[in-house]
């Protein structure tokens, strides 16, 4: 027999202040009460509007810094605001992108955690009505030293390839990075990039009234109860009860789903009035959102709702985050056609609900009304609140600090120690697991600066990659925010692309803490100057707060997926030296950047210390070179400088052909592992030399030669470094795998 | 010597798209007196002889900690002598 | 030559095998769902990769009993080309039209990279355009290719040199005397791991695969043409 | 009604190396007085009550056809009636 449990009344929801327990604050609660509902809400109510309301949902701390970045611009079609941004790339054709994250899940479950990350982030890219060409990961771990770490990559990592692979999308780029600061808190980013006709682009919309909305895909359950808020919370040792909700990822579903949705977009164009999918906060967002950006009403029988478990709730199945889930708003009468087209892909389409026009947002269970709530107040009336803010006091501390300078008695051993930092190590053992090619359109796998997809049916190729060295931020999140913008950047227009937009999942501390808020706040102005200048215009992101454990926060961390446009697939450019007697230059200034560098977390085992000034209009320029030189045929490679500087730069181009380098330069031997930014290590055939020097100017200089010596030797102001490229590059590609034995 | 069978199983509440899809496929054979499926893991081992109490604990552990993931998983066990 | 391309639910390689034979080979292809029951005007017929069912039981195991799966078998039965490739490998062996079975790689870990491979049998219809022994450049991404057969099985796929290509060098998965694809005794069925779809344009970085096309064409104008 | 259990496994001449890599986990963790271990397939079912020998051969056809690839794997079942 099952016991019904009686849910608590009204007045007991206001005594007990259960709200509080769903994240709800006591001014919140009586602003429902009082000003939205004029009457106490009852539990399913308090229920919905806490998730509604919840960071994860109504982004309530962060719209004041989400408002900093630029989001339109020339090719912007669609800005932030719907499942995902749309940039237009000519030929009536536009990209569509969007990043997510999944930590608190993946932290909890890894697999499952990382797995329904990648596929939510798919849902957000087809709802939209586009065919999802590419997957890239951003994930952040503590130190390969212990266990647990290890268990966690391996399963993040097996999550994000299980759900790739199955599906068929190729996972074509990432990064990995590690830090103490992620220990208990891992970081997993999963971005997805389409390609859609302009005439396909859907809004996620309910309208016309007496239209029929319509549920597709998996059944609910009681999964990821309060995931939404529970996203919004941080982490404590003790929290073992939050486990059983898991949502377990189904590919095989979503594969169907999505063939099935696609099919509808472009082919029922005339019965179909909008398309969501069901992320956090499930129906109740999905179709609260729905309903209010038409300015509608809605109506939704709970019972018609397809259930895997007995005797669930309202508030249940309002917020169950059980995944593979669709939503759609159909015209009035096309129901059957819905539902013979989705059963053609083995999936149920059932009607639940019907538009309406009074702007209420109504949910009938068994026979009674369980909500009636003005929809607006659900999805636009979230208060906003304005944090507040302080600088750390650590960044006091940095600024007193004298520059690092790394004095390093043996320049070989440094380096080679360099190229098995997990951070600067080959990501092969990682990548390799992801098929990277399915639908064979990936020209530049995984490996390169970028991940580069052509565009079938046209010249055109895009270009895309996801960074950000969250060190520079922990130093400075103004300046670390706009390099990371640049250093995106800069890996796209090293592959022959113009950035185009960007997308981002800002993952910070707990916007409670005022020096944590002051971060967000500061890093935000960053991305928001970098991408101004380099006129890429935010289109979409995320914010994931709270990544907390024990009370201490994650680096501040906004990563930046970027996709840049390829004109021709002819302009498409690697990093690896391809050929013995090109000429390496280097482009770019190079100085005394050694905090929060790579050599200097490796030799100090911290980071500290303030970051120089970033002049993003050298960066501009140093970019605009690079990327008319191979625009005019000119460059063999590039390749840009980041974790471990020049040095690492030459041994990364120089170990996928195997071969030789000879290079001088004149600066002191250490500054070989300097961080500047804004630089790019090109190769160019002898025979274009003048053309080259005269595009480059004074920003380039000939370091040397790509050789067949099978050795990198290096000329600095004070010795020869010599190295056989060989020996390098095993040691950089084993040593993930090493330290994961 | 004994022998330690261990199942490991999706709690009851959490989706299991494997054990559906064999139900399906299943039904579609025309099986249809199947009503319900799922799908879990299966491991045997051989162990050392000790006391019986000793290996009920390391086995336990053993589970908890490595062959099922208690977030999501339960596990039963059998300990037998091996013949 | 018309062939048909079998989407099964999960199938994910299906469009790049429609690329491969219609925009490359400049042959007429059409996908047939796995719920159709006849093959009726097609002369070849095509078992892409993904993940058919999800993989959830077995690879393979559930889309072996789909409605189409008869008539694949009646069509090969007449001796006409049937090719799978990766998850087609597997549904091939599953149905029991190629004999053995594809466990889990070694490694239990997917791998997705190009490996090289030897023609170890350049005398098939899939093959004739290579020369025996020649050595080529295929991309494979897969969780479950290490083939496995009994001895009695081996030695009679040796016998008949129903080993069509072994891997070089590495064996990314751990498969049985490197075998990397098989041919029935009748010479009309294939089956291999590596993805001769994804080779089939400089672009990409391997057109190695064109010619394992070209080979099925030849042979079917052979055929035609004698006929 | 019926709760059907079936196990598959690799049949004992052939390498399981899932099982294998398991075994070397439980090391690592210092288990060693577990000496083998293979690992396989679990499935419950809910099966509707008919004559039992006629649930035994449906049962058994489903593990041959379905359930276990038998050029590798073997399989075991048990039939309870279910409380
Ligand atoms: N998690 C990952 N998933 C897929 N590819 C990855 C991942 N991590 C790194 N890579 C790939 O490895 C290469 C090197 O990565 P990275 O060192 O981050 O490059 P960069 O410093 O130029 O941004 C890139 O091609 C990148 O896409
Ligand atoms: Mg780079």
């Amino acid at each position: 027999m099952i016991e019904i449990q009686k849910e608590p009344t009204p007045m007991a929801v206001k005594e007990s202040k259960l709200y509080q327990k769903w994240g709800l604050t006591d001014a919140e609660y009586a602003m429902i009460a009082e000003k939205i509902l004029g009457r106490m809400p009852n539990y399913t109510e308090t229920g919905l509007f806490s998730v509604m309301w919840s960071e994860h949902c109504s982004y309530k701390n962060s719209k004041p810094v989400l408002r900093k970045f630029p989001t339109a611009g020339p090719r912007v079609l669609q800005g932030p605001g719907e499942g995902a941004g749309i940039v237009d790339i000519g030929d009536d054709l536009a990209v569509v992108f969007k990043a997510e994250s999944h930590n608190h899940p993946s932290a909890v479950e890894p697999y499952e955690g990382a797995a329904t990350g990648v596929g939510g982030i798919i849902r957000d890219i087809f709802s939209m009505g586009a065919r999802p060409i590419a997957l890239l990961d951003s994930l952040r771990f503590g130190e390969l030293d212990n266990e647990r770490t290890k268990y966690l990559l391996e399963e993040i990592v097996a999550g994000i390839s299980g759900y790739g692979n199955c599906i068929g999308i190729p996972t074509v780029g990432g990064e990995v990075g590690f830090d103490p600061c992620y220990e208990g808190n891992p970081l997993v980013n999963a971005m997805c990039v389409g390609v859609i006709a302009h005439k396909d682009i859907q809004k996620g919309q309910a309208k016309g009234v007496g239209n029929t909305i319509m549920y597709v895909g998996a059944k609910t359950g009681r999964d990821g109860i309060h995931g939404a808020t529970f996203a919004s919370e941080e982490f404590d040792d003790g929290q073992e009860q939050q486990r059983s909700a898991v949502q377990v990822g189904d590919p095989f579903m979503e594969k169907l789903l999505l063939e099935a949705c696609l099919e509808l977009i472009q082919e029922h164009q005339d019965i179909l009035v909008g398309i969501q999918d069901m992320g956090a906060a499930g129906l109740v967002s999905s179709s609260a959102e729905m309903a209010s950006k038409a300015g509608s009403g809605l109506i939704l029988n709970l019972d018609d709702v397809p259930q895997r478990e007995s005797a669930m709730t309202p508030y249940e199945l309002m917020l169950s985050e059980s995944q593979e889930r669709m939503l759609v708003c159909v015209k009035k009468g096309s129901e059957k056609e819905v539902q013979d087209l989705f059963a053609r892909y083995s999936l149920e389409a059932v009607s639940i609900g019907e538009v309406t026009d009074d702007g209420l947002y109504r949910l009938y269970h068994k026979g009674q009304e369980v909500c009636n709530v003005p929809v607006d107040a659900l999805a636009e009336d979230a208060p906003i609140y304005y944090k507040e803010y302080q600088v750390p006091e650590r960044l006091a501390t940095f600024a007193k600090l004298a520059p690092f300078e790394p004095q390093i008695s043996d320049m070989k051993a440094t380096f080679l120690a360099l190229l098995q930092q997990p951070t600067i190590a080959s990501k092969r053992a990682i990548y390799e697991t992801y098929d990277s090619q399915v639908q064979t359109n990936t020209v530049v796998v995984p490996g390169s600066d970028a991940a580069v997809v052509r565009v079938r049916g046209t010249k055109k190729a895009l270009a895309m990659t996801t960074d950000c060295n969250a060190r520079y931020l922990y130093l400075n999140p103004e300046t670390g925010g706009a390099l990371a913008v640049a250093e995106a950047a800069r890996n796209i227009v090293a592959s022959g692309g113009q950035p185009l937009a960007i997308t981002d999942c800002l993952n910070f501390g707990s916007p409670d803490k005022p020096e944590v808020f002051w971060e967000l706040w500061t890093a935000a102005d960053g991305i928001a100057r970098a991408c101004e200048v380099l006129e890429t215009p935010v289109i979409s992101g995320n914010v994931s707060l709270y990544n907390e454990t024990n009370g201490k926060a994650i680096y501040p961390t906004p990563m930046i997926g970027m996709v840049g446009l390829i004109e021709d697939v002819k302009d498409i450019t690697t990093q690896e030296f391809k050929q013995a007697g090109d000429l390496i230059y280097l482009i770019g200034e190079t100085r005394a950047d050694f905090n929060g560098s790579e050599v200097q977390k490796m030799l100090l085992g911290r980071i500290e210390g303030a970051l120089d000034a970033f002049d993003l209009a050298t960066e501009k320029a140093n970019q605009a070179v690079v990327l008319q030189a191979i625009q005019a045929g000119v460059i063999q490679s590039a390749h840009d400088l980041s974790e471990g500087g020049l040095a690492t730069a030459l041994a990364e181009a120089a170990f996928p052909n195997e071969v030789g380098v000879a290079v001088e330069v004149a600066i002191p031997s250490s500054w070989l592992f300097s961080e500047t930014p804004s630089r790019f290590v090109v190769s160019v055939a002898p025979k274009n030399q003048t053309t080259f020097e005269k595009i480059a100017g004074k920003s380039a200089v000939c370091l040397g030669k790509v050789t067949n010596s099978g050795e990198i030797v290096i000329k600095t102001q004070a010795e020869t470094i010599e190295l056989e490229t060989e020996t390098c590059k095993n040691l950089w590609e084993d040593a993930i795998t090493c330290l994961m034995k | 010597m004994y022998e330690v069978k261990v199942y490991v199983m999706y709690k009851e509440s959490i989706l299991d798209p494997q054990g559906e899809a064999v139900k399906s496929a299943i039904h579609r054979l025309g099986y249809d007196e199947i009503q319900e499926v799922r799908m879990g893991k299966y491991f045997e081992m051989k162990v050392t002889k000790k006391e019986k109490s000793f290996i009920e604990k390391r086995i336990e552990e053993i589970c908890d900690r490595l062959l099922a993931n208690v977030t999501m998983e339960s596990y039963q066990y059998e300990i037998m002598e091996a013949r | 030559m018309k062939f048909a391309v079998i989407v099964f639910p999960g199938s994910n390689c299906d469009r790049d095998l429609l690329w491969a034979v219609k925009e490359i080979s400049k042959q007429d292809a059409e996908y047939v769902r796995h719920d159709a029951t006849s093959l009726a005007g097609y002369d070849g017929v095509l078992l892409p990769g993904g993940f058919s069912y999800g993989d959830y039981l077995r690879c393979g195991a559930i889309a072996r009993f789909s409605a189409i799966m008869p008539e694949v078998i009646r069509f090969a039965a007449e001796g006409k080309p049937v090719f799978g490739t990766c998850n087609g490998f597997q549904i091939l062996t599953e149905a029991g039209l190629l004999p053995g079975v594809l466990k889990k790689n070694e490694s239990l870990k997917f791998v997705c990279k190009t490996v090289k491979l030897k023609v170890t049998n350049a005398a098939t219809n899939f093959t004739s355009q290579y020369k025996q022994g020649e050595e080529i450049f295929l991309p494979i991404a897969h969780g479950e290719g290490n083939y496995y057969c009994d001895a009695a099985t081996l030695a009679k796929l040796k016998k008949n040199n129903q080993i069509v290509f072994t891997y070089e060098d590495e064996n990314p998965n751990g498969s049985l005397e490197n075998i990397a694809g098989i041919i029935n005794e009748r010479g009309n069925v294939l089956g291999m791991m590596p993805h001769p779809e994804r080779a089939v344009e400089e672009l990409l970085g391997s057109a190695s695969g064109i010619k394992f096309f070209q080979s099925m064409v030849e042979n079917y104008r052979k055929v035609t043409s004698n006929g």
